[in-house]
């Protein structure tokens, strides 16, 4: 390209974009000059604060540098100064799009950490409020992911059922969005008149709705076209890369740690792990939308067997767990979100360290892109479904 | 070195970090129940973990390994010039093929300062263990790129925010902390407000971040 | 005065043929005006359109239903900070709207809206079409090239690239219905107005000529066309996910706007050519079958009765509006719209009325100018539609995908209809 | 159709020819030059009306103006234009070419001097609305006669089609 046009970015980006092992060419085969791009961090396409430094031959993706932090809050930091409890909320502005599996995850982890075991009512209310989570989660996933592919209209029907799922939240823990749903040792609160009622009735107006995004998108030639073989991650490259969630399970593998570690009530439940085959864009929308389905299933599971009795748990009004360590993680909407917290025997823990699965997941772009174009890596940060937060913490 | 990691040790011995941290010997064997709010039926204690894994890695590594299980969760403590060796043979072997994540904990009292440890899983033995070691402040560890390629941004995080150094990274930079940030900040001495002063100013042009 | 005005009301070519240079200036004047109303209408249309595909409302704050909305828009574009990038080419990004602004009215000299209804009747006039849009590319390109950046760049080349390849396709779709217009008189012909005389000639729109042939011709035209305005799901140039804008990224302001302006006009434009080639031109329904004065006269009654509906619909929005007093002035303001589309649809009744005798009356010149007209802007916003239906329900293809479809595809279906429009052509006359 | 084309017309186009002309040999930078070339082509394309040839002006526009000059923007564009702007835009060459072109005008006017007879006195002028049917005529035949430059029409079409497949083979590492 003209250096005209790219020198200052050269400049810019020169330094992050060392590692970038690029196979150039032996011999450039007529002049073509590799042109350097900074997507985002002020981009429509890259959710949030994402940069992304692509070299690219003319519209080939020959590397890609993504530079994150822009976000960082220092997560980790500040539990270091908080109370177990007086952490809790922070959680929730992690992944904020599924804040109510983080708070569930820090939760157990804390009441493993303290040798309690939340009742068995909270472990329902715990499934049932998780199960809508991840619904909203992958219904904001697919819309903006159509979005950026270029179907505009799925984002606005999945933000209309969306709504539903945050008038629950609403109703229940009175925050729509950073729920802090959880307290350690169960659940703060009681369900409200009629909470079952409604989530039976989401239940069922929901479903029908899930097949209309189908509608639009499943057998449409041009979404097919753009995310068949686009992205696509073998199983082993994928478990090589840490990468977990729906991103693992598209690849094939089947394993999600609600079946294979139970936490929660998940053992009380029958459901299934859709898997994909071609570990490409197409089947990780496939295997988003089954789960759907399969969290509906939980759900309705849960909401009908749904046992009387206390919520809390006998927990100490200063929680002081006993000096030793901790590793729990639970399955979230993006994949695996564990908690390594370390207790000196304080009322505040040593160290909490979060395994933020989008972060992980996001390391697995480069691997995913390399050979497509431009328009697949909006196709390909969109289908690992990262948020922002969660990233950079 | 391996007579500290030896000691059935609960992790972390931090001496007097904190007021209330102070009762914590380091070598304390029995679980700390010391403060009355806990009200457990049992304090869980580190126990020694045994399985026909554990006894062959002692048998071939001796007393610079050591395998513990505490709240039904296993780990290894090893020393740290078994590092690259053995995680590399526990996913070579053991199929613990899933490097769940990277950490560190910083023990400013402590001689050797840093507790590194790496979480992994096998999907096939549906299994996971911790592999922990320590390390002195400004000494390097060797990077598990090669063995697992999650592990590239996860030791730089662990890099950015503790300042260890893994030898045979290809990238090793800051990750989330921009270059030019000076000070680690999940270091205990590293204050909650604390901030790189200099580099707020010359780069967002303003007195101060906070 | 009235003579002058008759002397051309009188006239049955276009003023450009007659040479009376008043009355082409006029209609100049008109078509400017026109087109850039049409522009504002469907820049409302779109986004209330498109917000009812998504379950939104659109505009609804600025006048009744957001019906001022695109004047407010205008006037905030109007007055908004120009700004030119410190490393632009000053120049060349100053006269790259300006390109393609004048390639998409400079078509517009052509566009026969009823027999004698253009500005001029070129013998060429269709190939002059597709030459001058071809020239709105290069505003494009020049517009990526100057902002010296690297989106617009990436935006220009594609746009660039991607309507050089669907122009082959569309030339090619519009040949085989050329072709078509010789089959009855043994020489066809390239004028617009021609065209669909030739149409009429043949008693059958070209869109079902041959059967399948000219709807396969239409159809590719119709796609190349999408392409070609680099509208969804062809909007690679300024696919918003990936390029943010494309080509106008760097562009703010009136310029901005001016590029918007161009890419309707074109949209327009575009429509038009299909509506001329395949869909009858200003042709009311069914010429041939429904001959008689009493069809003429009922299909004279549609324009009146299409503003009678738009004013009932105008006066029910004005009854449905929530009786509080902070909707009174938006209650007054859709009532008097209403009102002004119940007075248009009288005026139009009263001349279909008036005009019913075919004599050579002021009002039957009217009545049937009136019914050219309304008939093509009628199949034209069909056509607008579908540019917002498009937009509402499909993903983006990728440039790669684009490419081959245009050259792998539409090229050879094109071609193929060609040839075998030709070797039908030859049988059967 | 009533002669629209006054000598007016003829002296603003063919001016701007010139002077647009002059401009693209004259800008350093290449985009502006293409610019000015269009501009150049466009007004010739203006000529060819006036002649009342309006399929050559077509063809003009939609191949030269449209086509070609898009192409050739589009190569430009990716020239780095800092480094040509800062070289030398003539070489040593130019003396040459001055005395060339010194001699093809004088060529020009003495054939517009002395040889007035050889061209007709007046062009025969042919209805406007012929004239695509006319360049048909010629180029493929009247019905039931083939064309004077058939063959030749076809060959150069050949010749163009194998230099598009040498394009693609050249630039395509693998078909």
């Amino acid at each position: 390209m003209s250096s005209h046009t790219n020198d200052t970015t050269n400049d810019v980006s020169s330094r992050a974009l060392s590692n970038l092992d690029l196979e150039t060419p032996a011999k450039p085969y007529l002049d073509s000059n590799e042109l350097i791009i900074n997507m985002g961090p002020q981009h429509p396409a890259t959710h949030g604060v994402l940069r992304v430094i692509l070299k690219l031959d003319g519209e080939k993706v020959l590397g890609t540098e993504c530079v994150i932090g822009y976000l960082h809050r220092g997560v980790e930091k500040i539990a270091e100064n908080r109370t177990y409890a007086m952490f809790n909320p922070y959680i929730d502005r992690m992944d904020y799009v599924a804040a109510v599996s983080n708070g569930l995850g820090y939760c157990e982890a804390v009441e493993k950490l303290l040798n309690v075991e939340a009742p068995r009512r909270a472990k329902y209310i715990r499934v049932i409020l998780t199960e809508l989570n991840r619904i909203a989660s992958h219904q904001l996933w697919l819309g903006t992911h159509a979005l950026d592919i270029g179907a505009m209209t799925p984002l606005f029907y999945t933000f209309r059922d969306r709504e539903e799922i945050l008038k629950i939240f609403e109703k229940y823990c009175g925050a729509r969005l950073t729920t802090h749903a959880f307290r350690i040792g169960g659940c703060q609160y009681e369900t409200y008149a009629g909470f079952e009622k409604e989530v039976k009735h989401f239940l069922t107006y929901v479903a029908p709705k899930i097949d209309e995004y189908e509608a639009l998108l499943t057998t449409n030639r041009i979404w097919l076209e753009r995310t068949k073989n686009v992205g696509m991650i073998s199983a082993a490259d994928a478990i090589a890369l840490g990468v977990t969630g729906p991103v693992l399970r598209a690849s094939g593998v089947q394993w999600d740690l609600r079946k294979a570690q139970p936490y929660a009530a998940y053992s009380e439940f029958d459901f299934e792990i859709p898997t994909g085959e071609n570990g490409d864009t197409y089947d990780r929308y496939l295997v988003r939308m089954a789960e759907m389905r399969q969290s509906l299933r939980i759900i309705e599971q849960a909401v009908n067997r749904i046992p009387e009795g206390p919520i809390m748990a006998k927990v100490p009004k200063v929680i002081k767990p006993p000096v030793g360590e901790i590793y729990h993680s639970i399955e979230a909407p993006k994949g695996e979100l564990g908690y390594f917290i370390v207790s000196d025997g304080s009322t505040q823990p040593y160290r909490v360290r979060v395994r933020p699965p989008s972060f992980v997941n996001l390391q697995a772009l480069d691997r995913m892109v390399r050979g497509l174009l431009v328009a697949d890596v909006i196709a390909v940060i969109g289908t690992i479904d990262i948020v922002l937060g969660e990233v950079d913490r | 070195m391996a007579e500290d990691v030896k000691t059935p040790a609960p992790a972390p011995p931090p001496e007097g970090e904190k007021p209330t941290a102070e009762k914590t010997a380091a070598a304390a064997p029995a679980a700390p129940v010391k403060p009355a709010a806990a009200a457990k039926p049992e304090g869980p204690v580190p126990v020694p973990w045994s399985s026909p894994l554990v006894e062959k890695y002692r048998s071939q590594y001796g007393s610079g390994l050591d395998a513990q299980t505490y709240l039904g969760q296993n780990y290894f403590s090893v020393d740290r010039s078994l590092i690259p060796d053995i995680l590399r043979l526990l996913r070579d072997d053991e199929q613990f093929d899933y490097c769940v994540d990277i950490t560190a904990v910083h023990y400013p009292k402590r001689e050797k300062q840093f507790d590194v440890i790496w979480i992994l899983y096998s999907f096939s033995r549906n299994e996971r263990v911790r592999v922990k070691t320590q390390i002195a402040d400004g000494a390097s560890i060797p990077s598990s790129v090669l063995i697992w390629p999650t592990a590239n941004w996860l030791e730089r995080e662990v890099y950015d925010m503790f300042g260890i150094t893994f030898d045979g990274h290809p990238d090793l930079k800051r990750i989330l902390l921009p270059d030019g940030w000076k000070g680690h900040p999940l270091r205990k001495d590293y204050g909650i407000l604390q901030q790189d002063q200099e580099w707020v100013q010359i780069n967002l042009g303003i007195e101060s971040g906070q | 005065m009235p003579s002058f005005i008759m002397s051309y009301l009188g006239s049955t070519v276009t003023p450009g043929e007659a040479g009376n240079q008043f009355w082409a200036l006029m209609y100049v004047l008109i078509i400017f005006a026109g087109v850039s109303v049409a522009v504002m209408a469907m820049n409302w249309l779109e986004r209330k359109a498109l917000a009812h595909f998504q379950i939104r409302l659109g505009p609804m704050r600025v006048g009744p239903h957001g019906l001022l909305q695109p004047i407010a828009d205008a006037i905030k574009l109007m007055l908004k900070e120009d700004i030119i990038p410190a490393n632009a080419d000053q120049f060349v990004f100053w006269v790259a709207p300006l390109i393609g602004l004048l390639a998409a009215f400079t078509v517009y000299t052509v566009i026969p809206f009823g027999p004698s209804q253009a500005v001029s009747d070129m013998n060429i006039g269709i190939l002059f079409m597709l030459g001058v849009s071809s020239l709105g590319v290069l505003g494009i390109v020049v517009a990526g090239w100057a902002s010296n950046s690297h989106y617009p760049l990436i935006g220009a080349l594609r746009s660039g690239a991607q309507m050089v390849s669907y122009e082959v396709a569309m030339g090619l779709a519009v040949v085989s219905a050329i072709l078509m217009t010789s089959l009855k008189t043994g020489t066809g012909t390239l004028s617009m107005i021609g065209i669909v005389q030739s149409q009429q000639q043949q008693s059958v729109w070209f869109i079902f000529k041959f059967f399948p042939l000219g709807f396969i011709a239409f159809g590719i035209f119709a796609i190349a066309m999408i392409a070609e305005t680099n509208r969804a799901p062809f909007d690679m140039a300024e696919a918003e996910s990936e390029l943010t804008a494309g080509y106008h990224t760097e562009y703010s302001g009136l310029r901005w706007s001016l590029f918007m302006l161009a890419e309707y006009a074109t949209m327009i434009a575009v429509s038009s050519i299909a509506v001329t080639l395949w869909l009858g031109g200003w042709m009311r329904p069914f010429p041939n079958l429904l001959h008689a004065p009493m069809w003429d006269f009922i299909f004279s009654l549609f324009p009146g009765l299409t503003f009678l509906c738009l004013a009932t619909i105008a006066f029910i929005g004005t009854a449905r509006m929530p009786a509080h007093s902070f909707f009174r002035i938006q209650r007054i303001g859709l009532a008097v719209f209403a009102a002004l589309l119940g007075f248009l649809a009288l005026l139009l009744l009263v001349i279909a009325v008036a005009g019913r005798s075919a004599d050579a009356s002021l009002a039957a010149r009217f009545n049937e100018g009136i019914g050219y007209v309304y008939w093509f802007v009628l199949k034209v916003a069909v056509f607008m539609y579908l540019f917002i239906w498009y937009r509402a329900t499909w993903p983006r293809y990728r440039f790669d995908q684009l490419m081959r479809i245009g050259w792998k595809v539409m090229l050879p279906i094109s071609l193929g209809v060609l040839v075998v429009t030709a070797i039908v052509g030859v049988l059967v006359s | 159709m009533a002669p629209v084309a006054t000598p007016w017309f003829f002296y603003v186009l063919a001016g701007l020819a010139v002077a647009s002309g002059v401009a693209v040999i004259t800008r350093r930078n290449a985009v502006h030059s293409a610019l000015a070339l269009i501009v150049t082509l466009l007004s010739v394309a203006g000529l060819y009306l006036m002649l009342y040839a309006p399929f050559v002006f077509a063809v003009q526009l939609f191949v030269y103006a449209g086509g070609i000059m898009l192409l050739f923007l589009f190569v430009i564009m990716l020239v780095n234009i800092e480094r040509s702007s800062k070289e030398r835009r003539f070489n040593r060459m130019w003396p040459a070419g001055l005395v060339a072109a010194c001699a093809l005008m004088a060529l020009f006017i003495s054939a517009f001097v002395k040889g007035r007879t050889l061209f007709p006195d007046r062009m025969i002028l042919l209805p406007e609305s012929s004239n695509t049917q006319q360049i048909a005529g010629l180029l493929y035949g009247e019905p039931g006669r083939i064309g004077q430059y058939t063959f030749a029409f076809e060959i150069a079409s050949l010749l163009l089609l194998v230099a598009i497949l040498g394009a693609v083979i050249m630039t395509k590492k693998k078909i």
